[in-house]
């Protein structure tokens, strides 16, 4: 109950300055939160937005699902042996901290403009964090772990399922989430930079024509997504956790 | 121990091929268009395919392909299996300079009479002449609307040098500058211009300094031309036919514009028929004159180095008998 | 006899001596999120004897830490008085030096300055600071290591950092809470010969905490007994060790006998505490 | 700590590079790669020489590096003392937690245009996404930084009566600062990222808008050429970082 009264609090705070920010902006730089929330309702009654938003969801869902199940079988196969693990962090860490989108234009020259460019470059944002929780937390399964699995005479399937991937559900979950967030992101700024279709196109569209109501009301349906899918992530990692 | 993880790692290992091996087709059934949905650049393509001229000329195009930049345009229709598309034409020199297999089949807008110039309804800056010792915005360095602004300068006999151009990013960007005081004019194009007719003052209009010229053309490669030049004269004549609908009914494409591309119906239609009389889009034919205004254009902002040897990089085959002309 | 809370103590014999510290009916609740309070300690009396060895054991959970808190000043009893040198515990008193059971070596700083620390914080003179702090790293034997990080030591070698660091603040209360918990037995019995030889030089009270029994009973004058929770002395047991004695007093007759009364007293604790659980 | 030399990790791993490098550079003289795709990575690093040598980004370099500079300091500053008072705040910090989760999710970019009138058409929009964007890595370490502050040494400031200043100054602040530099660490890379994305989807200068442009009109030495610079900078200010970060936390992590 605390919780909730505190998170309206919150959200009447942020509101709050929103529309102050607002009065002192202007309309030509930041719509008002009412105005928002209307050109988004009517937004949300147009058969374009929800192509737009369709195109986006169906590249993301592929980046996702490509950065989530490569990203732990890469973890994965990277973390069964301490020397590959060593040898590899760096240069993930190196690659996770790069500004990818200098490398946009290479993936939009090897996968053209299509949808398969915005997968791409989405996977490519959410594999490595997604690669590297994974890569720790299988080195991090205590050796005991290993030799008790092998006391027990568990065949290798028994032990990824039953005792790896349980020991490991919590920081892959976390990965997921960090990978979660940067997949979507690279997919819009894939759709910002280059594209035709998508909720990232609709933003630089709008910015051409100085569309700020429109601007802002795709930025709060986004923000509300990635929000509400985030506490969702956060309920399974808690659930799983225990 | 080690003998598990060499097990485990086997079990991995499929899983990871697997993702590596996961690519989809980059190929569409569709032909690009530079700027579709943003500018009237377009319209032909919106219209053809509205009123099924492309379909009527023997071929059913599905589908545009847009994009924001030229480059960006002429490379996706590199990659694309139907290999033609309109662009602008610095994009598809551009392109042929840095050795791409490209031709230029047809021409497709022919002015840039939707740039203008505007400034604050209370400046002192009254006609172009009067932006000398001081700042004009532009969207970036070697951009159209920099190339348009020399142009109108040199047109005007305003020595270039003593203006200083300023990169905004974009034209609303340059507009925020030009409210805060930052520059004293900005250059500006429709539908913006119409959108926002209210808060500026326009100084200069590019339609009544700058004669015709050629912006954008239709490009293929040479491969498809040779394997598929069927195709290519139908896309052109089903084009031609298009813009024969706009200028015959000027309503028509605005309504038509206001239902594909979401425009506001009022814009629209302003932006149509401020379009009309310029003669925005090309039939498709060449003209020699307008071809060199744009080249003369892009060496003013050093994108062009020497004269371009047109008959190498046109091929007028696959126009309609009647504009195919000598250049 | 004074410290016996429930007249379970045996009647050995003491000579009135000087109190040096005294607990008075402490009781310590702490409130819980639903309302209720969580009874962890006492009530308790404990007269600690100036320059007296004194050793707390009890089950896990009883509230050992509490008392050690409420002594320290870290944290004031619900209920009854403390005070040291007859003034009231409010706040850490001036005096008192505390080793935890976590290593509490500040890792950013040598072993050198960590065993200044605290007298830099009361701006003692450097050439004083010098003294002190030779001395203490001399007596823990951590000469070698003087310019070293904890990072780069043994949980033994940083305990002896933190015991170094509250000696040369030369306290006339040292109170430990299980400082050699983390540690393995040889490393334990040693350290103890050391901390019997630093409070043999050094004169000062002190009061041990601990889960070992052997322990309790090798180092200490007296042992109290705790219940299990709410935690209070269900009997002190009298050592008669004398003074000068080391990790060999293991082998004494009178050991077995010491190490046998406090696990006969503890047992039932315990078994109490096993009892409850789920 | 290792001095002087490589481990044999740090050997496999040159190896690998350097493989890699080398394969890429073969797949590209063999032309399995087209070079209209992609130049091999020796042409690359001339053509940057070569950029470098006639001085013909400097100007955009130097910006980029500069608004990069300004908004890690900034978003450095910024997110430690937000971190701090957010920590004060339990019952805000609880709230404001998911929001902070799925802050990445959000492309800051959106809001450029909003920048662009709040601070003017300058680097200072940039610099703003910039922040926006590496701010919160910075708060969420000193967060953790704050949490994972040993309770017992907590307990030890009050064993010598420190107010809360000196407590903070003297104890917390080192204890805290394996994560703080973590995220100087990260609000660096953060702030190199929203730079040069800015740059590259909306501004008319600095490197990001070069290697736009260079691709946009197919000069794909430029642009390659620059892509090397921004990897080269990337990398190595992660590595130096990164070393400077391992060390602290052998030193300070127990």
């Amino acid at each position: 109950m605390r919780r909730l009264v505190d998170f309206i609090l919150l959200l009447v705070g942020i509101v709050a300055a929103w529309q102050i920010l607002h009065w002192i902006a202007g309309d030509i730089a930041l719509t008002s939160p009412l105005d928002t929330v209307e050109h988004l309702g009517k937004l949300l009654g147009t058969e374009r937005f929800w192509l737009n938003v369709a195109e986006t969801a169906r590249a993301f869902v592929a980046a996702a699902l490509i950065s989530l199940i490569g990203g732990v079988a890469l973890g994965v196969v990277l973390g069964l042996s301490r020397t590959s693990a060593i040898v590899s962090e760096p240069i993930l860490i190196a690659l996770y901290s790069l500004p990818k989108v200098t490398l946009y234009p290479l993936v939009l020259l090897c996968f053209g403009l299509g949808i398969s460019a915005k997968i791409a470059f989405g996977a490519m944002h959410g594999l490595i964090p997604v690669t590297i929780f994974t890569m720790k937390a299988i080195l991090q399964i205590k050796p005991v772990y290993w030799r008790t699995a092998e006391t027990m005479r568990l065949t290798p399937g028994q032990m990824a399922w039953h005792v790896a991937l349980p020991a490991v559900i919590p920081e892959v979950l976390a990965g997921a989430r960090l990978g979660f967030s940067l997949t979507l992101l690279g997919v819009l700024i894939g759709e910002m930079f280059a594209s035709q279709r998508g909720l990232g196109f609709m933003i630089t569209s709008a910015m051409g024509l100085g569309d700020i109501a429109t601007i802002m009301a795709v930025a709060l349906f986004l923000s509300v997504f990635a929000v509400s899918a985030n506490a969702l992530l956060l309920l399974l990692d808690r659930t799983a956790a225990r | 121990m080690i003998n598990i993880r060499t097990r485990l790692l086997r079990y991995a290992a499929p899983l990871l091929i697997a993702c590596a091996a996961f690519q989809t087709p980059a190929h569409t059934e569709e032909i690009a268009v530079t700027q579709w949905g943003q500018s009237l650049y377009g319209a032909p393509f919106a219209v053809g395919m509205e009123k099924g001229l492309f379909k009527k000329a023997g071929i059913d195009i599905t589908g545009i392909i847009g994009s924001a930049g030229g480059g960006t345009t002429v490379r996706n229709i590199l990659a694309n299996t139907t290999p033609y598309g309109e662009v602008a034409l610095p994009a598809a020199l551009a392109a042929v300079r840095q050795g791409l297999d490209l031709v230029i089949v047809n021409v497709g807008t022919r002015t840039v009479a939707e740039s203008t110039l505007v400034t604050m309804p209370n400046s002192d800056v009254k006609t172009i002449a009067d932006v000398v010792d001081k700042k004009v915005a532009i969207t970036s360095p070697k951009s159209s609307s920099e190339m348009i602004f020399l142009m109108e300068l040199k047109a005007k006999g305003i020595d270039a040098g003593k203006v200083t151009r300023v990169a905004a990013g974009g034209y609303p960007p340059a507009l925020t500058m030009l409210e805060q005081g930052a520059v004293s004019a900005a250059a500006l194009i429709e539908p913006l211009s119409i959108i926002r007719k209210d808060r500026y003052r326009t100084v200069a209009a590019a339609k009544d300094i700058l004669p015709p010229m050629t912006t954008s053309v239709g490009i293929t490669t040479r491969d498809f031309a040779r394997s598929n030049g069927d195709k290519l004269r139908a896309i052109i004549a089903g084009r031609r036919a298009a813009v024969e609908a706009i200028y015959a009914n000027p309503d028509e494409t605005a309504a038509i514009l206001h239902k594909m591309w979401n425009f506001d119906p009022a814009i629209s239609k302003e932006a149509v028929h401020n379009m009309i009389a310029p003669k925005m889009w090309s039939l498709g034919d060449f003209n020699r004159a307008e071809l060199d205004r744009t080249a003369e254009g892009l060496k003013l902002i050093g994108e062009l180095k020497e004269d371009v040897d047109w008959n190498k990089v046109v091929d007028q085959s696959f126009l309609p008998k009647d504009l195919q002309g000598k250049l | 006899m004074t410290a016996a809370s429930d007249g379970a103590a045996s009647g050995v014999e003491i000579a009135p001596r000087d109190v040096h510290a005294q607990l008075r009916g402490v009781t310590r609740v702490f409130p819980l999120a639903s309302g209720a309070g969580l009874h962890a300690l006492g009530p308790i009396d404990l007269d600690l004897y100036h320059g007296e060895f004194f050793a707390v054991v009890g089950p896990s959970g009883c509230g050992k830490s509490t008392l050690l808190d409420v002594l320290a000043g870290l944290s004031p009893p619900t209920d009854g008085t403390a005070t040291f040198e007859d003034k009231p515990i409010d706040g850490v008193p001036d005096g008192v030096g505390v080793v935890f059971q976590e290593d509490a070596s500040f890792p950013w700083l040598t072993v050198r300055d960590n065993v200044a620390f605290g007298l830099r914080r009361a701006g003692v003179d450097e050439a004083e600071i010098k003294k002190r702090v030779d001395y203490a790293i001399g007596f823990m034997g951590l000469r070698d290591f003087e310019r070293a990080y904890p990072a780069q030591l043994s949980g033994g070698m940083r305990q002896r950092v933190c015991i170094a660091r509250t000696l040369v603040l030369q306290p006339r209360l040292i109170l430990l809470d299980e400082p050699f918990g983390a540690l393995d037995q040889q490393t334990r019995l040693l350290m103890g010969d050391e901390l019997l030889r630093l409070w043999r030089e050094t004169g000062a009270t002190v009061l041990l905490i601990t889960h070992a029994l052997d322990e309790a009973a090798m180092l200490s004058d007296r042992v109290g007994v705790m219940s299990a929770r709410p935690g209070r002395f269900i009997d002190i047991v009298e050592t008669h060790w004398p003074r000068d004695r080391d990790s060999r007093i293991v082998s004494d007759p009178g050991f077995g006998a010491v190490t046998a009364r406090l696990w006969e007293k503890l047992r039932v604790e315990s078994l109490k505490l096993m009892g409850t659980r789920p | 700590m290792k001095r002087g030399g490589l481990t044999r990790e740090g050997w496999i791993r040159l190896a690998v590079v350097v493989a890699f490098v080398l394969a890429f550079e073969l797949l590209c003289r063999l032309g399995v790669l087209p070079r209209t795709v992609v130049l091999p990575p020796s042409e690359m690093a001339t053509s940057l020489w070569h950029l470098l040598e006639t001085g013909e980004f400097t100007a955009d370099i130097v910006s980029t590096l500069q608004d990069v500079a300004i908004a890690s300091a900034l978003s450095i500053a910024l997110g430690f003392a937000l971190g701090i008072a957010i920590h004060a705040l339990p019952r805000l910090r609880a709230t404001l937690e998911p929001l902070l989760a799925s802050y990445y999710a959000i492309p800051t970019f959106m809001f450029y245009p909003v920048f662009i009138v709040v601070f003017g058409v300058s680097d200072r929009a940039i610099i703003a996404i910039a922040v926006l964007l590496s701010i919160v890595a910075m708060i969420a370490s000193t967060l953790t930084g704050l949490d994972r502050i040993p309770r017992v040494l907590r307990k030890t400031a009050a064993i010598y009566r420190m107010g809360l200043a000196r407590r903070a100054l003297l104890i917390d602040l080192p204890a805290a600062a394996p994560h703080l530099f973590t995220g100087i660490k990260l609000a660096f890379a953060y702030a190199f990222i929203g730079v040069i994305a800015s740059e590259f989807i909306l501004s008319g200068q600095g490197i990001g808008y070069q290697i736009a442009y260079a691709y946009n009109n197919f000069e794909n030495r430029k642009m390659y050429g620059l892509m090397l610079l921004v990897i080269i900078v990337a990398t190595v200010a992660n590595a130096v970082l990164d070393t400077i970060d391992r060390r602290l936390q052998s030193r300070l992590r127990r």
